[in-house]
């Protein structure tokens, strides 16, 4: 039979992408970009306010500009039992519009409708809202002493949230009373918001039969019609969730907000189509901000360098409600992969988080839950403690370093380290840097007074949330789906619980059937985030698609692959035991001339099943055993600017493993855009808070997004340790970058800044705060 | 009021309120939904689009009625007789693109800083759409794409 | 944004009538800058419409007044707010007011401008200038609208 | 985010623009590069009851340098001097720096310098430039045109000389001689930002090599963009050496007097105007063929 219609080697090889024409054209499909009849524009009435009581709220101006249509109060969603919106944790509630009070500046406190975007913005303008401003409380510290009540509405009265704690203390403690040494610090990992160039937005219309379709910016579309038949009470299978093209999320676009509620309500209420689309200032102030984590980091180790115990109390600031999108089980998220790629004997993590008048989240902002904070408390505390014991970093790393015999690693707060290769990694990084070089030249230019600096972060990553046991949102289970149906003539569909905001799903679930199906991955069209169409799914964040719905999708294809065995059987007019799948086509076993492919076996599918089931269609759900443990040596290279404390990054080099890599030109561009963020949260972005309260970074004005010119040119390269529990051994890549960066630039600016007697600088280093602490310590050496 | 703007070669005459932004025009009078909004302050450059055939301009901070009278030309407008433009081809060959919600922008702003300068280096590339945000890719593939058409166009100036 | 301002003006008055025309909301809205319109809701409150204009903020902005005069009458506070389109702008402003020698009477003001919102964020830098000149051109045009008198 | 509602004006011609800003006084606005103004609009800070758009006006689009003396009409764009053929030329290496740091790349497109002058924001590229190269403006009111030398038309912040119904029509800088060179020395958070501090500096030199004459001023350092005399002065007359450079830096540092922001404290803006004073002077003066 002929072979020609066989696709070899899909995997591992640079893929063009599948979406791009569309993109590359402007015929991408934004929220924003959809319209429909009678369509009407919502605007957002935000308090000015972090904490006031509500005296009056006037709409009756609002209602005579022209234009208007209505106008939505916290009362009016009250009355309709639709005040409150449950958070993901499923153990807090964030106020839909205001109700008796404010609790963060830029709070919804009212929703307007009307015919155009401009009429809308003037009906916003016209609302006269009279408040009563209350005593703020802008940090935890001030929270945690209850002088003030934030939240009454709940039953225990205090602005704690909750304590979660992880290790075990007594040992921690002891054995950090008998170490060698021991390195303290408070590390303050600033708020910051993941500010996807897309903003959130929706648009909420009922049909004849009083169906809701509900396009939206979301990253879980399944998760989001679930949530909102809970809260709309709505049955489920009258809500249709579609979320079209994503321009970026990174984590922003995981929670379900207000905003989302009031469309609905509107567009029900009108009977009109509602379309929402958030400003930057909206996105920046009031949708998931990320980190505000004050860290409390302790090491202990021996003299010659060992470490003997890490201890990290964190104090969590949550804002005004407890919308983190943590795991029900896991408040702090991952917080507990705290001891990083080393080998603590004990250790002890905490975490107290409390409410603030603050912007509500603690988004996962392009990591998997809080592994961002942790990572960088543990790489800057290493680098802290090399500092301290006059070691060179790497040596300090190597010598605690799990090793690659050790794995499956039990880590001393519970996780299982699938496995890894960390000294492999850290010296193919070395050696592609030359860091011996760099070594010398740092040390020419220290003798001449001038300021260059070297930091590492060898960080390991938890991704890929996750096993039932221990991970859900409101509940549901963190697995994810797949299903693929192979047409006739040898092409097909894949659908995935998933959600590409540009990771490119379209091009590498396409390159996995692909390589399992041998067949072409040029006919394997990919279609994600419609709840009428793909299976139940947990959506794409934390690095979880390609761990889970990849997993999916590999096992759905060979589930696929088993039932064509018995059609290719039929075909070959052999036993099924006789026919094995080799070199990407069924073959009688030992008759290397008798074979049939894919596509052949496709057609017979539908034309000449013999006994067989027609068809060819597969759906798998699948629940991950354990999470993947993707790890990483980045290295950068830093020149310092003593006159105005700035800060150049002359090199960065990235060497991830991820394990197997699908499309190596994917991952890549992972990287580079990871780094890129990273870089940003290192130097620049920060949503800052006054002490009363007011949001100081609210447009891209001043909060910062680097631009091709500040962004350093990013040089990367792998090393691949398959994980060993995953179908096709991939780790997941997204989010690496991200949360291995910030410390590796921290420590350089740090190492660039020693010779001075400079021990750390909170992020982010700003060129004001490296000038002050050039200046105070020449002032120390007077 | 009445503008008329040729948009693309297709003169589009529509009666706007005067506070109508450019950007909004053209989505949403034009139904060219290719250029998008990111922000509120001239920031992102989400928005970019190409002025009288060599001026990129940010169509969020100019209303309709400064375009008109002026030919405007969009991410929609590049490609010509189904082939794609050298700066098209060059984002999708040098993966210059992820979310691809910027990637309007960038290609316009790329499109008029090829015809001032027509063989950029990679700094005086970055130089250039240092008015254009992106989230997703880091810049590295996109400098490598706006060099590969300029290559093309050098090697094929009449594609310009 | 939290701004704070003071100052002195010395008024050729004797104190009993300067007393008395700050104590006139009518007479007091007619001192602020660029007032367009005054009107009086009762003897301690009155909105002001006032043409505001530095730089790229331009427009008329109404303010909501209320006039708070110590019992011993030595002292006149005002409260002062503004706003709109999600901004808001407490200034508060208190005088002394001293007797300084037979027929002159001495003001020693003080003024705290708070803003919150897009204001505040966008328009800080111009809000600084404006809250400035609001409230001093306002002590100033007590004094020149009483010397002329006088 | 949308501006509120305003009526909008096409000037057919200069006179017709100043004849409307005539009527309409303190209600309109004139609309010419629109990059301050727009972003200010849309978050309704900015509420003209009318815009006066003079970017139709071929008459007030030009760059031309006769006489003696660069002018640049009221919508000559940052972009055009970017790109002026002359710019080049060592005389003008104060105008080639700061062209090329103003805003971002796309932005100066539409920005114009006449528009930047006038909106005199404290943290303004143009305004020191402006100050450091002894600009003039030309400003056409009731009683006809003036020419407004920059010292006096920059009041306070965004307050200029040009008064309700009045329009600028254009600057002037002087053609500098050939031992004349400058710098503009930028510091910002990133591309785009306001500057953190920025210095304007140009120098001319005697034959014998002293400083005929020193122009010095300082951005994001005051209420609006301000002239170093001190500095200046220290300089005239002098061969410039590094103690000469170091007491002129000093000045500036002495001069600044910043508002603390989230781009950095008063004592850091305060050491930086000293620190592109003189790193300013040093590049001026290398590109003089001086090392200092």
């Amino acid at each position: 039979m002929s072979t020609e219609t066989t696709v070899k080697g899909s995997m591992g090889v640079p893929m063009k992408r599948k979406e791009d024409p569309r993109f590359i054209q402007g015929k991408g499909n934004y929220v924003d970009d959809l319209s429909f009849p009678g369509m009407l524009y919502m605007a957002i009435v935000r308090s000015p306010y972090p904490h006031a009581e509500i005296v009056n709220i006037d709409i009756s101006e609002a209602l005579l500009v022209p234009g208007v249509k209505a106008v939505i109060t916290g009362k009016d969603l009250e009355a309709a039992g639709l005040g409150w919106l449950p958070t993901f944790h499923g153990y807090d509630k964030q106020m839909v519009l205001a109700i008796g009070k404010v609790l963060f500046q830029y709070q919804e406190v009212a929703a307007v409708f009307a015919e155009s975007r401009g009429a809308a913005a003037d009906g916003a303008e016209a609302v006269q809202v009279e408040y009563n401003p209350l005593p703020v409380v802008a940090d935890p510290f001030t929270s945690k002493t209850d002088a003030v009540l934030l939240r009454p509405d709940r039953e225990s009265k205090t602005n704690h949230i909750y304590h979660w704690e992880v290790g075990d203390r007594d040992k921690t403690t002891q054995a950090l009373a008998a170490s060698d040494t021991v390195v303290k610090q408070r590390m303050w990992f600033p708020r910051c918001h993941p500010a996807p160039l897309e903003p959130c937005g929706c648009v909420a219309q009922f049909d004849a039969m009083g169906r809701l379709h509900f396009h939206v910016t979301s990253q879980a579309p399944h998760v989001y019609r679930t949530a909102i038949s809970i809260v709309t009470g709505i049955p489920e299978d009258k809500i249709h969730v579609i979320s079209p093209d994503i321009g970026g999320g990174f984590g922003n676009k995981v929670p379900v907000y207000p905003g989302y509620v009031c469309a609905i309500v509107g567009a029900l209420k009108i009977g009109r189509p509602v379309k929402w689309i958030e400003s930057r200032t909206e996105n920046l102030t009031s949708t998931g901000f990320a980190r505000d984590y004050h860290m409390d980091v302790e090491i202990g180790a021996t003299k010659d360098g060992t470490v003997t115990a890490l201890k990290v109390s964190t104090l969590a600031d949550h804002g005004a409600f407890d919308a983190a999108a943590d795991p029900t089980k896991y408040p702090a998220g991952m917080f507990g992969i705290v001891t990083g790629s080393y080998t603590f004997p004990v250790a002890h993590a905490e975490v107290d988080a409390y409410f603030t008048n603050k912007a509500p989240g603690g988004v996962a902002y392009r990591c998997s839950f809080r592994v961002t904070e942790a990572s960088y408390a543990i790489e800057r505390g290493m680098d802290m403690l090399a500092d301290e014991l006059g070691l060179d970093p790497v040596e300090l790393r190597k010598k605690n370093f799990v090793k690659k015999e050790q794995f499956p690693y039990p880590s001393a707060l519970g996780f299982t380290y699938d496995s890894g290769d960390y000294h492999h990694t850290l010296e193919v990084a070395l050696e592609k840097i030359g860091y011996k070089d760099l070594l010398e030249e740092q040390a020419r230019k220290r003798a001449k007074g001038e300021l260059m600096g070297i930091g590492f972060s060898t960080f390991t990553e938890v991704v890929g949330a996750g096993p039932s046991k221990h991970f859900d949102i409101l509940g549901i289970k963190m697995f994810d789906s797949a299903e693929i149906r192979i047409h006739p003539t040898g092409s097909g569909i894949v659908r995935a619980g998933t959600k590409s905001q540009g990771q490119g799903h379209e091009t590498t679930w396409a390159q996995i059937v692909a390589e399992e199906l041998g067949l072409d991955p040029q006919n394997i069209l990919v279609e994600e985030g419609d709840t009428d169409t793909a299976p139940y799914g947990l959506g794409t964040y934390a690095s979880r698609s390609t761990p889970t719905a990849g997993a999916a999708i590999a096992m759905a294809a060979r589930r696929i692959r088993e039932r064509a065995r018995k059609i290719a059987a039929h075909l070959l007019e052999v036993g099924e035991g006789d026919v094995e799948w080799k070199d990407y086509r069924f073959q009688v076993k030992g008759v290397p001339s008798k074979t049939v492919t894919m596509k052949e076996v496709a057609f017979a599918a539908y034309t000449n099943m013999g006994q067989n089931e027609p068809g060819l269609e597969a759906t798998q759900y699948y629940d991950p055993p354990n999470m993947t443990f993707p790890h990483g040596t980045y290295i950068a290279v830093v020149d310092v600017d003593r006159e105005t404390g700035e800060v150049k990054v002359r090199r960065f080099l990235a060497v991830d493993d991820c394990g197997t890599i699908i499309n190596p030109m994917i991952v890549e561009g992972q990287v580079h855009g990871g780094l890129t963020e990273g870089f940003a949260i290192a130097f620049m972005q920060e949503i800052q808070y006054d002490k009363d309260g007011n949001n100081l970074n609210t447009n891209f004005t001043d909060y910062l997004v680097p631009t091709s010119l500040e962004s350093p040119h990013w040089e990367t390269a792998h090393t691949v340790t398959p994980s060993p529990h995953h179908p096709i051994g991939a780790k997941g890549v997204g989010e690496s970058p991200n949360v291995g960066s910030p410390a590796a630039f921290v420590n350089a600016v740090i190492d660039a800044l020693s010779p001075l007697g400079v021990r750390h600088i909170d992020m982010p280093i700003t060129r004001d705060k490296v000038w002050r602490a050039i200046r105070d310590a020449d002032a120390k050496k007077g | 009021m009445k503008v008329s703007i040729t948009v693309n070669g297709v003169q589009h005459e529509k009666d706007v309120e005067p506070r109508t932004l450019l950007a909004y025009f053209l989505r949403e009078h034009c139904g060219l939904t290719g250029t998008h909004v990111g922000c509120d302050t001239s920031s992102c450059g989400c928005c970019v689009v190409v002025m009288d055939g060599d001026t990129a301009v940010k169509s969020c901070t100019m209303f309709a009625a400064q375009a008109d009278g002026h030919a405007i030309t969009t991410v929609e407008g590049l490609a010509q007789g189904g082939a794609l433009h050298p700066l098209q081809q060059a984002f999708w060959d040098q993966h210059g693109l992820q979310c691809g919600y910027c990637t309007p922008g960038m290609l316009m702003t790329s499109y008029a800083l090829l015809k001032h300068k027509p063989n950029p280096t990679d700094a005086e590339v970055r130089e250039e759409l240092a008015g254009n945000l992106c989230r997703c890719t880091g810049y590295n593939n996109i400098v490598k794409a706006v060099r590969q058409a300029a290559e093309t166009l050098q090697a094929a100036p009449a594609q310009k | 944004m939290n701004l704070q301002y003071t100052g002195e003006e010395t008024i050729p008055a004797d104190k009993a009538i300067v007393w008395k025309s700050i104590n006139d909301p009518a007479w007091v809205g007619r001192c602020l800058p660029d007032v367009i319109d005054v009107i009086v809701h009762d003897p301690t409150h009155f909105d002001a419409i006032a043409q505001v204009g530095v730089g790229p903020v331009r427009g008329k902005f109404k303010f909501k007044f209320e006039l708070m005069p110590s019992a011993a009458g030595d002292r006149m506070d005002m409260k002062i707010t503004g706003g709109g389109f999600g901004s808001a702008i407490d200034l508060t402003a208190g005088a002394d007011v001293v007797e300084a020698g037979p027929g002159t009477t001495k003001l020693n003001w003080s003024g705290q401008a708070i803003a919150r919102g897009p204001v505040a964020a966008v328009g800080g830098r111009v809000l600084d200038a404006q809250a400035q000149k609001l409230i001093s051109q306002t002590f100033a045009n007590v004094r020149e609208r009483l010397t002329a008198a006088g | 985010m949308i501006p509120a509602a305003f009526d909008y004006i096409r000037a057919g011609s200069a006179d017709d623009a100043f004849a409307q800003l005539q009527r309409l006084g303190a209600d309109a606005r004139v609309l010419a590069g629109g990059q301050s103004l727009i972003p200010a609009m849309r978050f309704r800070l900015a509420r003209p009851a009318v815009l006066v758009d003079i970017n139709g006006l071929k008459d007030l689009d030009y760059i031309r340098i006769d006489s003696g003396t660069l002018s640049m009409g009221a919508i000559a764009r940052d972009s055009a001097v970017e790109r002026a053929p002359w710019i080049q030329e060592r005389k003008w290496s104060l105008l080639h720096d700061v062209s090329r740091v103003v805003a971002d790349p796309v932005v100066r497109q539409m920005g114009t310098v006449v528009g930047s002058l006038c909106h005199n924001d404290p943290s303004g590229d143009w305004t020191a430039v402006a100050l450091a190269a002894r600009a003039e403006l030309v400003v056409r009111g009731a009683a006809g045109e003036r020419t407004v030398g920059i010292d006096d038309f920059l009041v306070d912040s965004f307050t200029t000389a040009v008064q309700e119904g009045e329009m600028a029509l254009a600057v002037r800088f002087s053609v500098p001689d050939d031992r004349t060179a400058g710098s503009y020395q930028k510091v910002e958070r990133k591309v785009g930002d306001y500057a953190t501090a920025a210095v304007a500096v140009q120098v001319s030199l005697n034959a014998d090599g002293t400083v005929r004459e020193a122009g010095i001023a300082l951005s994001a350092a005051g209420p609006c963009a301000v002239r170093v005399a001190e500095a200046e002065a220290l300089l005239k007359g002098q061969a410039p050496t590094a103690d000469l450079i170091k007491a002129a830096a000093d000045a500036a540092s002495r001069k600044s007097e910043p508002q603390a922001d989230l781009r950095g404290s008063i004592e850091y803006k305060k050491n930086l105007a000293g620190v592109l004073v003189s790193r300013g002077l040093r590049q001026a003066l290398a590109r003089l063929g001086v090392q200092s």
